[in-house]
Protein backbone atom coordinates (compact mmCIF):
# COMPACT_ATOMS: atom_id res chain seq x y z
CA UNK A 1 0.00 0.00 0.00
CA UNK A 2 0.97 3.66 -0.50
CA UNK A 3 -0.59 6.51 0.95
CA UNK A 4 -0.96 10.60 -0.25
CA UNK A 5 -3.16 13.00 1.30
CA UNK A 6 -3.84 16.40 0.20
CA UNK A 7 -6.62 19.04 1.17
CA UNK A 8 -9.41 20.49 -0.72
CA UNK A 9 -11.19 23.01 0.81
CA UNK A 10 -10.61 22.50 4.19
CA UNK A 11 -10.88 18.76 3.88
CA UNK A 12 -8.75 16.03 3.94
CA UNK A 13 -8.24 13.52 1.32
CA UNK A 14 -6.80 10.46 1.75
CA UNK A 15 -5.46 8.63 -0.90
CA UNK A 16 -3.96 5.08 -0.45
CA UNK A 17 -3.41 2.75 -3.20
CA UNK A 18 -2.36 -1.04 -3.87
CA UNK A 19 -3.71 -3.28 -1.46
CA UNK A 20 -5.05 -3.04 2.15
CA UNK A 21 -3.94 -6.39 3.82
CA UNK A 22 -2.44 -5.63 7.00
CA UNK A 23 1.13 -5.53 8.10
CA UNK A 24 3.49 -2.87 7.87
CA UNK A 25 1.23 -0.71 5.05
CA UNK A 26 -1.87 -1.03 7.01
CA UNK A 27 -0.16 1.36 9.95
CA UNK A 28 0.53 4.07 7.60
CA UNK A 29 -3.28 4.44 7.07
CA UNK A 30 -4.18 3.81 10.33
CA UNK A 31 -1.46 6.59 11.87
CA UNK A 32 -2.37 9.00 9.24
CA UNK A 33 -6.03 8.94 10.38
CA UNK A 34 -5.28 9.39 13.71
CA UNK A 35 -3.03 12.15 13.18
CA UNK A 36 -5.60 14.05 11.13
CA UNK A 37 -8.04 13.87 14.46
CA UNK A 38 -5.25 14.88 16.56
CA UNK A 39 -4.55 17.96 14.28
CA UNK A 40 -8.38 18.60 14.26
CA UNK A 41 -9.05 17.75 10.99
CA UNK A 42 -11.84 16.02 11.20
CA UNK A 43 -13.64 15.92 8.04
CA UNK A 44 -12.06 13.44 6.05
CA UNK A 45 -12.34 11.58 2.78
CA UNK A 46 -11.21 8.29 1.73
CA UNK A 47 -10.38 8.02 -1.63
CA UNK A 48 -10.70 4.27 -2.48
CA UNK A 49 -10.03 4.91 -6.47
CA UNK A 50 -6.23 3.03 -6.03
CA UNK A 51 -7.03 0.62 -3.96
CA UNK A 52 -6.72 -2.74 -5.82
CA UNK A 53 -8.57 -4.28 -2.98
CA UNK A 54 -8.61 -4.58 0.86
CA UNK A 55 -9.46 -7.06 3.34
CA UNK A 56 -10.82 -7.18 6.44
CA UNK A 57 -7.79 -5.44 8.23
CA UNK A 58 -8.69 -2.72 5.83
CA UNK A 59 -12.45 -2.42 6.35
CA UNK A 60 -11.53 -2.35 10.49
CA UNK A 61 -9.33 0.31 9.69
CA UNK A 62 -11.92 2.16 8.29
CA UNK A 63 -14.08 1.56 10.73
CA UNK A 64 -12.24 2.31 13.44
CA UNK A 65 -11.45 5.94 11.39
CA UNK A 66 -15.30 6.31 11.37
CA UNK A 67 -16.08 5.47 14.88
CA UNK A 68 -12.94 7.64 16.56
CA UNK A 69 -13.90 10.79 14.27
CA UNK A 70 -17.92 10.73 14.90
CA UNK A 71 -17.03 10.23 18.19
CA UNK A 72 -15.33 13.21 18.20
CA UNK A 73 -17.70 15.44 16.29
CA UNK A 74 -16.09 14.66 12.66
CA UNK A 75 -17.37 12.60 9.77
CA UNK A 76 -15.49 10.04 7.32
CA UNK A 77 -16.59 9.88 3.97
CA UNK A 78 -16.00 6.94 0.91
CA UNK A 79 -15.14 8.44 -2.52
CA UNK A 80 -14.29 5.73 -5.65
CA UNK A 81 -15.88 2.86 -3.82
CA UNK A 82 -14.29 -0.37 -6.86
CA UNK A 83 -17.00 -3.07 -7.19
CA UNK A 84 -14.51 -5.64 -5.41
CA UNK A 85 -14.25 -3.57 -2.14
CA UNK A 86 -18.37 -2.70 -2.71
CA UNK A 87 -19.00 -6.04 -2.95
CA UNK A 88 -16.63 -6.10 0.81
CA UNK A 89 -18.84 -3.71 1.67
CA UNK A 90 -22.23 -5.69 0.86
CA UNK A 91 -21.06 -8.88 2.29
CA UNK A 92 -20.32 -7.10 5.64
CA UNK A 93 -22.98 -5.14 5.83
CA UNK A 94 -20.89 -2.15 6.35
CA UNK A 95 -22.19 -0.42 3.77
CA UNK A 96 -25.40 0.52 5.59
CA UNK A 97 -22.51 2.78 7.58
CA UNK A 98 -20.07 4.52 5.55
CA UNK A 99 -21.27 7.15 3.14
CA UNK A 100 -20.16 6.58 0.00
CA UNK A 101 -19.50 8.95 -3.10
CA UNK A 102 -18.65 8.50 -6.65
CA UNK A 103 -16.26 11.14 -6.65
CA UNK A 104 -13.95 13.18 -4.46
CA UNK A 105 -15.35 16.42 -5.72
CA UNK A 106 -19.11 15.19 -4.70
CA UNK A 107 -17.99 13.79 -1.11
CA UNK A 108 -16.61 17.22 -0.62
CA UNK A 109 -19.65 18.79 -1.68
CA UNK A 110 -21.16 16.57 0.57
CA UNK A 111 -19.74 18.23 3.34
CA UNK A 112 -20.85 21.71 3.10
CA UNK A 113 -24.76 20.63 2.66
CA UNK A 114 -25.00 20.32 6.16
CA UNK B 1 13.98 -19.49 8.75
CA UNK B 2 14.16 -15.81 7.94
CA UNK B 3 12.79 -16.12 4.34
CA UNK B 4 10.22 -16.94 2.01
CA UNK B 5 10.79 -21.03 0.88
CA UNK B 6 9.60 -22.42 -1.91
CA UNK B 7 8.92 -26.15 -2.18
CA UNK B 8 6.77 -27.00 -5.31
CA UNK B 9 3.63 -24.98 -4.78
CA UNK B 10 4.34 -24.52 -1.09
CA UNK B 11 5.47 -21.07 0.50
CA UNK B 12 6.63 -21.20 3.69
CA UNK B 13 7.36 -17.71 5.66
CA UNK B 14 8.83 -16.63 9.04
CA UNK B 15 5.25 -15.61 11.42
CA UNK B 16 5.60 -12.13 10.74
CA UNK B 17 3.44 -10.01 8.62
CA UNK B 18 6.08 -8.50 6.87
CA UNK B 19 5.57 -11.29 4.59
CA UNK B 20 2.19 -11.58 4.05
CA UNK B 21 3.26 -9.61 0.45
CA UNK B 22 5.50 -12.63 -0.02
CA UNK B 23 2.80 -15.13 0.00
CA UNK B 24 0.64 -12.66 -2.19
CA UNK B 25 2.83 -12.50 -4.85
CA UNK B 26 3.63 -16.68 -4.70
CA UNK B 27 -0.07 -16.72 -5.02
CA UNK B 28 -1.11 -14.29 -7.24
CA UNK B 29 1.64 -15.79 -9.40
CA UNK B 30 0.26 -19.41 -9.97
CA UNK B 31 -3.07 -17.94 -10.05
CA UNK B 32 -1.96 -16.06 -13.07
CA UNK B 33 0.25 -19.39 -14.58
CA UNK B 34 -3.15 -21.33 -14.17
CA UNK B 35 -5.08 -19.02 -16.04
CA UNK B 36 -7.33 -17.81 -13.38
CA UNK B 37 -9.30 -14.50 -14.23
CA UNK B 38 -8.93 -11.43 -12.39
CA UNK B 39 -11.53 -10.59 -10.31
CA UNK B 40 -11.03 -14.49 -8.75
CA UNK B 41 -7.50 -13.76 -8.31
CA UNK B 42 -8.69 -11.15 -5.98
CA UNK B 43 -10.88 -13.12 -4.33
CA UNK B 44 -8.76 -15.41 -3.71
CA UNK B 45 -5.97 -13.42 -2.76
CA UNK B 46 -8.24 -11.64 0.02
CA UNK B 47 -9.44 -14.54 1.48
CA UNK B 48 -5.40 -16.17 1.74
CA UNK B 49 -4.44 -12.83 3.07
CA UNK B 50 -6.96 -13.05 5.89
CA UNK B 51 -6.19 -16.57 6.72
CA UNK B 52 -2.34 -15.86 6.86
CA UNK B 53 -3.39 -13.12 9.32
CA UNK B 54 -5.16 -15.00 11.41
CA UNK B 55 -1.95 -17.60 11.19
CA UNK B 56 0.46 -15.07 11.71
CA UNK B 57 -1.72 -13.35 14.41
CA UNK B 58 -3.82 -16.57 16.33
CA UNK B 59 -2.20 -19.41 15.55
CA UNK B 60 1.31 -18.61 15.79
CA UNK B 61 0.12 -15.58 18.56
CA UNK B 62 3.31 -13.66 16.77
CA UNK B 63 5.75 -15.61 17.27
CA UNK B 64 8.48 -14.95 14.63
CA UNK B 65 10.53 -18.08 15.00
CA UNK B 66 7.19 -20.12 14.18
CA UNK B 67 5.92 -20.56 10.05
CA UNK B 68 3.44 -19.85 8.32
CA UNK B 69 2.98 -22.43 4.87
CA UNK B 70 0.62 -22.06 2.62
CA UNK B 71 -0.01 -24.90 -0.11
CA UNK B 72 -2.12 -24.18 -3.52
CA UNK B 73 -3.15 -26.85 -6.20
CA UNK B 74 -5.75 -27.08 -9.05
CA UNK B 75 -7.88 -30.22 -9.41
CA UNK B 76 -11.14 -31.14 -11.31
CA UNK B 77 -11.53 -26.96 -12.07
CA UNK B 78 -11.46 -26.35 -8.27
CA UNK B 79 -8.45 -24.27 -6.54
CA UNK B 80 -7.26 -25.74 -2.86
CA UNK B 81 -5.64 -23.63 -0.90
CA UNK B 82 -3.97 -24.51 2.66
CA UNK B 83 -2.59 -22.19 5.16
CA UNK B 84 -1.01 -24.22 8.07
CA UNK B 85 0.06 -22.38 11.31
CA UNK B 86 1.70 -23.66 14.76
CA UNK B 87 -0.71 -23.46 16.80
CA UNK B 88 -4.01 -25.11 18.46
CA UNK B 89 -6.73 -24.02 16.18
CA UNK B 90 -10.33 -23.24 15.66
CA UNK B 91 -13.81 -23.63 15.27
CA UNK B 92 -14.84 -21.77 12.42
CA UNK B 93 -18.46 -22.19 12.70
CA UNK B 94 -18.16 -20.67 16.51
CA UNK B 95 -17.10 -17.43 15.23
CA UNK B 96 -19.39 -14.27 16.68
CA UNK B 97 -21.93 -12.96 13.36
CA UNK B 98 -19.94 -9.88 12.40
CA UNK B 99 -23.29 -8.77 10.39
CA UNK B 100 -25.11 -8.64 13.88
CA UNK B 101 -25.87 -4.92 14.53
CA UNK B 102 -23.88 -5.13 18.06
CA UNK B 103 -21.05 -6.43 16.18
CA UNK B 104 -21.28 -4.01 12.87
CA UNK B 105 -19.04 -0.96 14.43
CA UNK B 106 -16.03 -3.44 15.57
CA UNK B 107 -12.73 -3.24 14.27
CA UNK B 108 -12.05 -6.82 14.01
CA UNK B 109 -13.59 -10.21 13.90
CA UNK B 110 -14.90 -10.43 9.84
CA UNK B 111 -11.89 -12.40 8.70
CA UNK B 112 -13.09 -15.91 8.09
CA UNK B 113 -16.85 -14.34 7.79
CA UNK B 114 -15.27 -12.92 4.70
CA UNK B 115 -13.40 -15.88 3.57
CA UNK B 116 -16.65 -17.79 3.75
CA UNK B 117 -18.79 -15.23 1.70
CA UNK B 118 -15.57 -15.10 -1.31
CA UNK B 119 -14.95 -18.88 -1.45
CA UNK B 120 -16.63 -22.52 -1.54
CA UNK B 121 -15.52 -24.07 1.44
CA UNK B 122 -13.93 -23.22 4.74
CA UNK B 123 -12.31 -26.14 6.92
CA UNK B 124 -10.12 -26.44 9.57
CA UNK B 125 -7.91 -29.55 10.06
CA UNK B 126 -5.85 -30.13 13.85
CA UNK B 127 -2.53 -32.02 14.21
CA UNK B 128 -0.34 -31.72 16.86
CA UNK B 129 2.04 -30.12 14.46
CA UNK B 130 -0.53 -26.91 14.48
CA UNK B 131 -3.61 -25.72 12.43
CA UNK B 132 -4.64 -26.05 8.89
CA UNK B 133 -7.63 -23.63 7.64
CA UNK B 134 -8.11 -25.37 4.17
CA UNK B 135 -10.50 -23.54 1.46
CA UNK B 136 -11.40 -24.23 -1.86
CA UNK B 137 -13.18 -22.13 -4.92
CA UNK B 138 -14.62 -23.97 -7.86
CA UNK B 139 -13.42 -22.21 -11.12
CA UNK B 140 -16.62 -23.30 -12.82
CA UNK C 1 6.63 3.24 -7.39
CA UNK C 2 7.82 2.40 -3.86
CA UNK C 3 6.12 -1.61 -3.61
CA UNK C 4 6.03 -4.36 -6.13
CA UNK C 5 2.98 -3.69 -8.66
CA UNK C 6 0.97 -6.65 -10.81
CA UNK C 7 -0.51 -6.25 -13.88
CA UNK C 8 -1.63 -9.45 -15.31
CA UNK C 9 1.65 -11.17 -16.11
CA UNK C 10 3.34 -8.48 -15.61
CA UNK C 11 5.52 -7.32 -12.08
CA UNK C 12 6.65 -3.56 -11.40
CA UNK C 13 9.11 -3.07 -9.06
CA UNK C 14 11.15 -0.06 -8.50
CA UNK C 15 14.74 -0.26 -9.27
CA UNK C 16 16.30 -1.58 -6.37
CA UNK C 17 18.21 -5.23 -5.85
CA UNK C 18 16.15 -5.42 -2.48
CA UNK C 19 13.54 -6.24 -5.48
CA UNK C 20 15.04 -9.31 -7.16
CA UNK C 21 13.31 -11.39 -4.44
CA UNK C 22 10.08 -9.88 -4.87
CA UNK C 23 9.98 -10.74 -9.04
CA UNK C 24 11.92 -14.48 -7.92
CA UNK C 25 8.55 -15.07 -6.07
CA UNK C 26 6.27 -14.08 -8.59
CA UNK C 27 7.85 -15.69 -11.77
CA UNK C 28 7.94 -18.95 -9.85
CA UNK C 29 4.97 -18.48 -8.93
CA UNK C 30 3.89 -18.14 -12.38
CA UNK C 31 5.65 -20.91 -13.39
CA UNK C 32 4.48 -23.29 -11.07
CA UNK C 33 1.30 -22.55 -12.32
CA UNK C 34 1.85 -23.31 -15.37
CA UNK C 35 3.01 -26.96 -14.14
CA UNK C 36 7.33 -26.40 -15.48
CA UNK C 37 9.15 -28.80 -13.93
CA UNK C 38 11.33 -27.99 -11.01
CA UNK C 39 14.75 -28.10 -13.03
CA UNK C 40 13.51 -25.71 -15.64
CA UNK C 41 12.31 -23.26 -13.30
CA UNK C 42 15.68 -23.01 -11.84
CA UNK C 43 17.37 -22.28 -14.92
CA UNK C 44 14.65 -19.58 -15.99
CA UNK C 45 14.79 -17.99 -12.18
CA UNK C 46 18.45 -17.52 -12.98
CA UNK C 47 18.26 -16.16 -16.38
CA UNK C 48 15.02 -13.61 -14.49
CA UNK C 49 18.04 -12.67 -11.54
CA UNK C 50 20.60 -12.06 -13.97
CA UNK C 51 18.65 -9.63 -15.61
CA UNK C 52 16.62 -7.72 -13.25
CA UNK C 53 20.21 -7.38 -11.67
CA UNK C 54 21.43 -5.62 -15.08
CA UNK C 55 18.01 -3.68 -15.69
CA UNK C 56 18.65 -2.36 -11.82
CA UNK C 57 22.39 -1.62 -12.46
CA UNK C 58 23.58 -1.42 -16.06
CA UNK C 59 19.98 -0.21 -17.23
CA UNK C 60 18.69 1.82 -14.35
CA UNK C 61 22.04 2.75 -13.13
CA UNK C 62 20.77 2.23 -9.58
CA UNK C 63 18.54 5.20 -9.34
CA UNK C 64 15.32 3.62 -7.53
CA UNK C 65 13.01 6.29 -8.91
CA UNK C 66 13.02 4.06 -12.23
CA UNK C 67 11.52 0.85 -12.68
CA UNK C 68 12.00 -2.03 -13.66
CA UNK C 69 9.01 -4.84 -15.27
CA UNK C 70 8.99 -8.04 -15.74
CA UNK C 71 6.68 -9.94 -18.09
CA UNK C 72 6.20 -14.07 -18.70
CA UNK C 73 3.91 -15.73 -21.21
CA UNK C 74 3.91 -19.19 -22.37
CA UNK C 75 2.50 -19.78 -25.96
CA UNK C 76 3.34 -22.54 -28.38
CA UNK C 77 5.07 -24.97 -25.99
CA UNK C 78 7.76 -22.27 -25.34
CA UNK C 79 7.88 -19.49 -22.28
CA UNK C 80 8.99 -16.12 -22.88
CA UNK C 81 10.13 -13.62 -20.36
CA UNK C 82 10.64 -9.18 -21.17
CA UNK C 83 12.27 -7.55 -18.22
CA UNK C 84 12.49 -4.06 -19.49
CA UNK C 85 14.51 -0.86 -18.04
CA UNK C 86 14.23 2.93 -18.49
CA UNK C 87 18.12 2.87 -19.51
CA UNK C 88 20.15 3.27 -23.39
CA UNK C 89 20.44 -0.52 -23.76
CA UNK C 90 23.70 -2.53 -25.22
CA UNK C 91 24.26 -5.19 -27.61
CA UNK C 92 24.48 -8.95 -26.56
CA UNK C 93 26.87 -9.96 -28.97
CA UNK C 94 29.50 -7.49 -27.78
CA UNK C 95 30.33 -8.67 -24.61
CA UNK C 96 33.91 -10.63 -23.71
CA UNK C 97 33.84 -13.89 -23.21
CA UNK C 98 33.73 -15.01 -20.04
CA UNK C 99 35.64 -18.07 -20.66
CA UNK C 100 38.92 -16.70 -22.21
CA UNK C 101 41.53 -17.40 -20.05
CA UNK C 102 42.03 -13.79 -19.64
CA UNK C 103 38.68 -13.34 -18.00
CA UNK C 104 38.44 -16.67 -16.57
CA UNK C 105 39.06 -15.08 -12.46
CA UNK C 106 37.27 -11.67 -13.65
CA UNK C 107 34.72 -11.46 -10.81
CA UNK C 108 31.57 -9.94 -13.15
CA UNK C 109 30.74 -10.54 -16.73
CA UNK C 110 29.30 -13.67 -16.76
CA UNK C 111 25.45 -13.01 -16.56
CA UNK C 112 24.39 -12.49 -19.87
CA UNK C 113 26.45 -15.32 -21.02
CA UNK C 114 24.80 -17.89 -18.35
CA UNK C 115 21.62 -16.49 -19.71
CA UNK C 116 22.41 -17.43 -22.97
CA UNK C 117 23.93 -20.79 -22.04
CA UNK C 118 19.97 -21.74 -20.42
CA UNK C 119 18.25 -19.99 -22.17
CA UNK C 120 17.20 -21.00 -26.36
CA UNK C 121 17.11 -16.71 -27.53
CA UNK C 122 18.19 -13.85 -25.95
CA UNK C 123 17.35 -10.58 -27.91
CA UNK C 124 17.21 -7.14 -27.52
CA UNK C 125 14.41 -4.40 -28.02
CA UNK C 126 15.32 -0.58 -28.01
CA UNK C 127 12.63 2.19 -27.31
CA UNK C 128 12.46 5.68 -26.72
CA UNK C 129 11.36 4.57 -23.66
CA UNK C 130 14.20 2.07 -22.30
CA UNK C 131 15.46 -1.38 -22.79
CA UNK C 132 14.22 -4.60 -23.06
CA UNK C 133 15.67 -7.96 -23.12
CA UNK C 134 13.22 -11.12 -24.31
CA UNK C 135 14.46 -14.35 -23.32
CA UNK C 136 12.66 -17.49 -24.66
CA UNK C 137 12.87 -21.40 -23.63
CA UNK C 138 10.79 -23.71 -25.21
CA UNK C 139 9.24 -26.68 -22.86
CA UNK C 140 9.88 -29.29 -25.33
CA UNK D 1 19.87 -16.13 1.39
CA UNK D 2 21.27 -17.38 5.11
CA UNK D 3 24.17 -17.48 5.98
CA UNK D 4 25.89 -19.91 9.63
CA UNK D 5 29.39 -19.89 10.05
CA UNK D 6 31.13 -23.04 12.01
CA UNK D 7 35.34 -23.78 12.36
CA UNK D 8 36.19 -27.37 12.47
CA UNK D 9 39.66 -28.68 12.77
CA UNK D 10 41.00 -25.17 12.75
CA UNK D 11 39.11 -24.37 9.12
CA UNK D 12 36.05 -22.28 8.42
CA UNK D 13 32.92 -23.81 7.29
CA UNK D 14 30.53 -21.53 5.63
CA UNK D 15 27.51 -22.85 5.17
CA UNK D 16 25.24 -20.34 2.68
CA UNK D 17 21.32 -21.55 2.27
CA UNK D 18 18.75 -20.65 -0.07
CA UNK D 19 19.01 -18.71 -3.28
CA UNK D 20 21.99 -16.68 -4.12
CA UNK D 21 20.95 -14.09 -6.70
CA UNK D 22 22.33 -11.05 -5.06
CA UNK D 23 21.04 -7.70 -3.43
CA UNK D 24 21.36 -7.48 0.57
CA UNK D 25 21.81 -10.87 0.87
CA UNK D 26 24.73 -11.46 -1.43
CA UNK D 27 26.67 -8.87 0.62
CA UNK D 28 26.10 -11.15 3.46
CA UNK D 29 28.63 -13.79 2.44
CA UNK D 30 30.99 -11.48 0.58
CA UNK D 31 31.42 -9.85 4.41
CA UNK D 32 31.50 -12.99 6.03
CA UNK D 33 34.38 -13.73 3.59
CA UNK D 34 36.19 -10.93 3.65
CA UNK D 35 36.30 -10.62 7.77
CA UNK D 36 37.74 -14.32 7.82
CA UNK D 37 40.94 -13.00 6.07
CA UNK D 38 41.24 -10.06 8.27
CA UNK D 39 40.77 -12.51 11.24
CA UNK D 40 43.78 -14.72 9.22
CA UNK D 41 41.16 -17.51 8.82
CA UNK D 42 42.59 -18.35 5.50
CA UNK D 43 41.77 -21.53 4.70
CA UNK D 44 37.89 -21.66 4.08
CA UNK D 45 35.01 -24.53 2.87
CA UNK D 46 32.08 -22.88 1.60
CA UNK D 47 29.29 -25.76 2.04
CA UNK D 48 26.76 -25.38 -1.41
CA UNK D 49 24.77 -28.14 0.11
CA UNK D 50 21.97 -25.76 0.90
CA UNK D 51 22.28 -23.40 -1.92
CA UNK D 52 19.18 -23.90 -3.70
CA UNK D 53 20.86 -22.00 -6.67
CA UNK D 54 22.86 -18.87 -7.54
CA UNK D 55 23.71 -16.56 -9.91
CA UNK D 56 26.39 -14.84 -11.50
CA UNK D 57 26.30 -12.42 -8.61
CA UNK D 58 27.19 -15.75 -6.91
CA UNK D 59 29.67 -16.94 -8.79
CA UNK D 60 31.61 -13.63 -8.76
CA UNK D 61 31.29 -13.70 -4.64
CA UNK D 62 32.99 -17.08 -5.22
CA UNK D 63 35.49 -16.10 -6.90
CA UNK D 64 36.96 -12.87 -5.42
CA UNK D 65 37.00 -14.92 -2.16
CA UNK D 66 39.50 -17.35 -4.17
CA UNK D 67 41.59 -14.94 -5.21
CA UNK D 68 41.95 -12.50 -2.39
CA UNK D 69 42.54 -15.93 -0.45
CA UNK D 70 45.32 -17.43 -2.56
CA UNK D 71 46.95 -13.66 -3.13
CA UNK D 72 46.93 -13.77 0.94
CA UNK D 73 48.34 -17.28 0.96
CA UNK D 74 45.29 -19.00 1.67
CA UNK D 75 42.59 -21.05 -0.05
CA UNK D 76 39.02 -21.87 -0.89
CA UNK D 77 37.41 -25.18 -1.17
CA UNK D 78 33.60 -25.61 -2.07
CA UNK D 79 31.88 -29.27 -0.75
CA UNK D 80 28.46 -30.55 -1.71
CA UNK D 81 28.27 -28.74 -5.15
CA UNK D 82 24.72 -30.04 -6.17
CA UNK D 83 24.03 -30.46 -9.71
CA UNK D 84 22.52 -27.07 -10.58
CA UNK D 85 25.41 -25.31 -9.08
CA UNK D 86 27.84 -28.00 -11.18
CA UNK D 87 26.34 -26.90 -14.48
CA UNK D 88 26.88 -23.07 -14.06
CA UNK D 89 30.10 -23.95 -12.83
CA UNK D 90 31.00 -26.01 -15.84
CA UNK D 91 29.24 -23.45 -18.02
CA UNK D 92 31.66 -20.97 -16.98
CA UNK D 93 34.67 -23.09 -16.68
CA UNK D 94 35.47 -22.10 -13.07
CA UNK D 95 35.01 -25.80 -12.86
CA UNK D 96 38.21 -25.51 -13.84
CA UNK D 97 39.75 -23.21 -11.20
CA UNK D 98 37.58 -24.14 -7.81
CA UNK D 99 38.63 -27.40 -5.76
CA UNK D 100 35.05 -29.41 -5.10
CA UNK D 101 34.88 -32.15 -2.57
CA UNK D 102 31.75 -34.47 -1.88
CA UNK D 103 31.35 -33.62 1.96
CA UNK D 104 32.68 -31.25 3.97
CA UNK D 105 34.96 -33.72 5.45
CA UNK D 106 36.36 -34.50 2.39
CA UNK D 107 37.18 -30.96 1.99
CA UNK D 108 38.35 -30.14 5.77
CA UNK D 109 40.50 -33.70 4.90
CA UNK D 110 42.27 -32.52 1.92
CA UNK D 111 43.69 -28.88 3.21
CA UNK D 112 45.86 -31.57 6.34
CA UNK D 113 47.33 -33.52 3.11
CA UNK D 114 49.21 -30.67 2.14
N1 LIG E 1 -5.37 -19.77 12.58
C1 LIG E 1 -6.09 -19.53 13.71
N2 LIG E 1 -5.69 -20.07 14.88
C2 LIG E 1 -6.40 -19.86 16.03
N3 LIG E 1 -7.49 -19.10 16.08
C3 LIG E 1 -7.95 -18.52 14.94
C4 LIG E 1 -7.27 -18.71 13.70
N4 LIG E 1 -7.96 -18.04 12.76
C5 LIG E 1 -8.99 -17.46 13.38
N5 LIG E 1 -9.01 -17.75 14.71
C6 LIG E 1 -10.00 -17.33 15.70
O1 LIG E 1 -11.15 -16.90 15.03
C7 LIG E 1 -11.46 -15.55 15.37
C8 LIG E 1 -12.07 -14.82 14.19
O2 LIG E 1 -11.15 -14.67 13.16
P1 LIG E 1 -11.45 -13.59 12.04
O3 LIG E 1 -12.84 -13.79 11.56
O4 LIG E 1 -10.37 -13.66 11.02
O5 LIG E 1 -11.41 -12.21 12.79
P2 LIG E 1 -10.18 -11.47 13.54
O6 LIG E 1 -8.94 -12.16 13.15
O7 LIG E 1 -10.28 -10.08 13.03
O8 LIG E 1 -10.49 -11.59 14.99
C9 LIG E 1 -10.15 -14.96 15.83
O9 LIG E 1 -10.33 -13.88 16.69
C10 LIG E 1 -9.51 -16.15 16.52
O10 LIG E 1 -10.01 -16.29 17.82
N1 LIG F 1 20.02 -3.88 -19.14
C1 LIG F 1 21.24 -3.43 -19.51
N2 LIG F 1 21.41 -2.13 -19.87
C2 LIG F 1 22.61 -1.68 -20.25
N3 LIG F 1 23.72 -2.44 -20.32
C3 LIG F 1 23.62 -3.73 -19.98
C4 LIG F 1 22.39 -4.30 -19.57
N4 LIG F 1 22.60 -5.61 -19.31
C5 LIG F 1 23.88 -5.83 -19.55
N5 LIG F 1 24.53 -4.72 -19.94
C6 LIG F 1 25.95 -4.58 -20.32
O1 LIG F 1 26.46 -5.84 -20.58
C7 LIG F 1 27.57 -6.12 -19.72
C8 LIG F 1 27.64 -7.58 -19.37
O2 LIG F 1 26.55 -7.95 -18.55
P1 LIG F 1 26.64 -9.29 -17.73
O3 LIG F 1 27.08 -10.36 -18.64
O4 LIG F 1 25.35 -9.50 -17.03
O5 LIG F 1 27.82 -9.04 -16.70
P2 LIG F 1 27.92 -7.99 -15.50
O6 LIG F 1 26.56 -7.43 -15.25
O7 LIG F 1 28.44 -8.82 -14.37
O8 LIG F 1 28.91 -6.96 -15.95
C9 LIG F 1 27.39 -5.20 -18.52
O9 LIG F 1 28.61 -4.91 -17.88
C10 LIG F 1 26.77 -3.98 -19.19
O10 LIG F 1 27.77 -3.18 -19.77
Amino acid sequence: MKLSDRTQDGIVVLSPSGKIMGGPDASLLNDKLHQCIEDDQKRIVVDLAGVEWMNSTGLGILISSYTTLRNNGGELKLANVTDKIHSLLVITKLVTVFEAHDSVDEAIGSFGQK
Amino acid sequence: MDKPVIKGNTISVPSKLDHLADVDLFIEGILRGYGTDESLIADIAISVSELVNNAVSHGNRGEANKVVSVSINKANGSIRIAVSDEGGGFDPEEIANPIADENLLKEIGRGIFIVKSLMDSVETKKSDKGTTVVITKSLQ
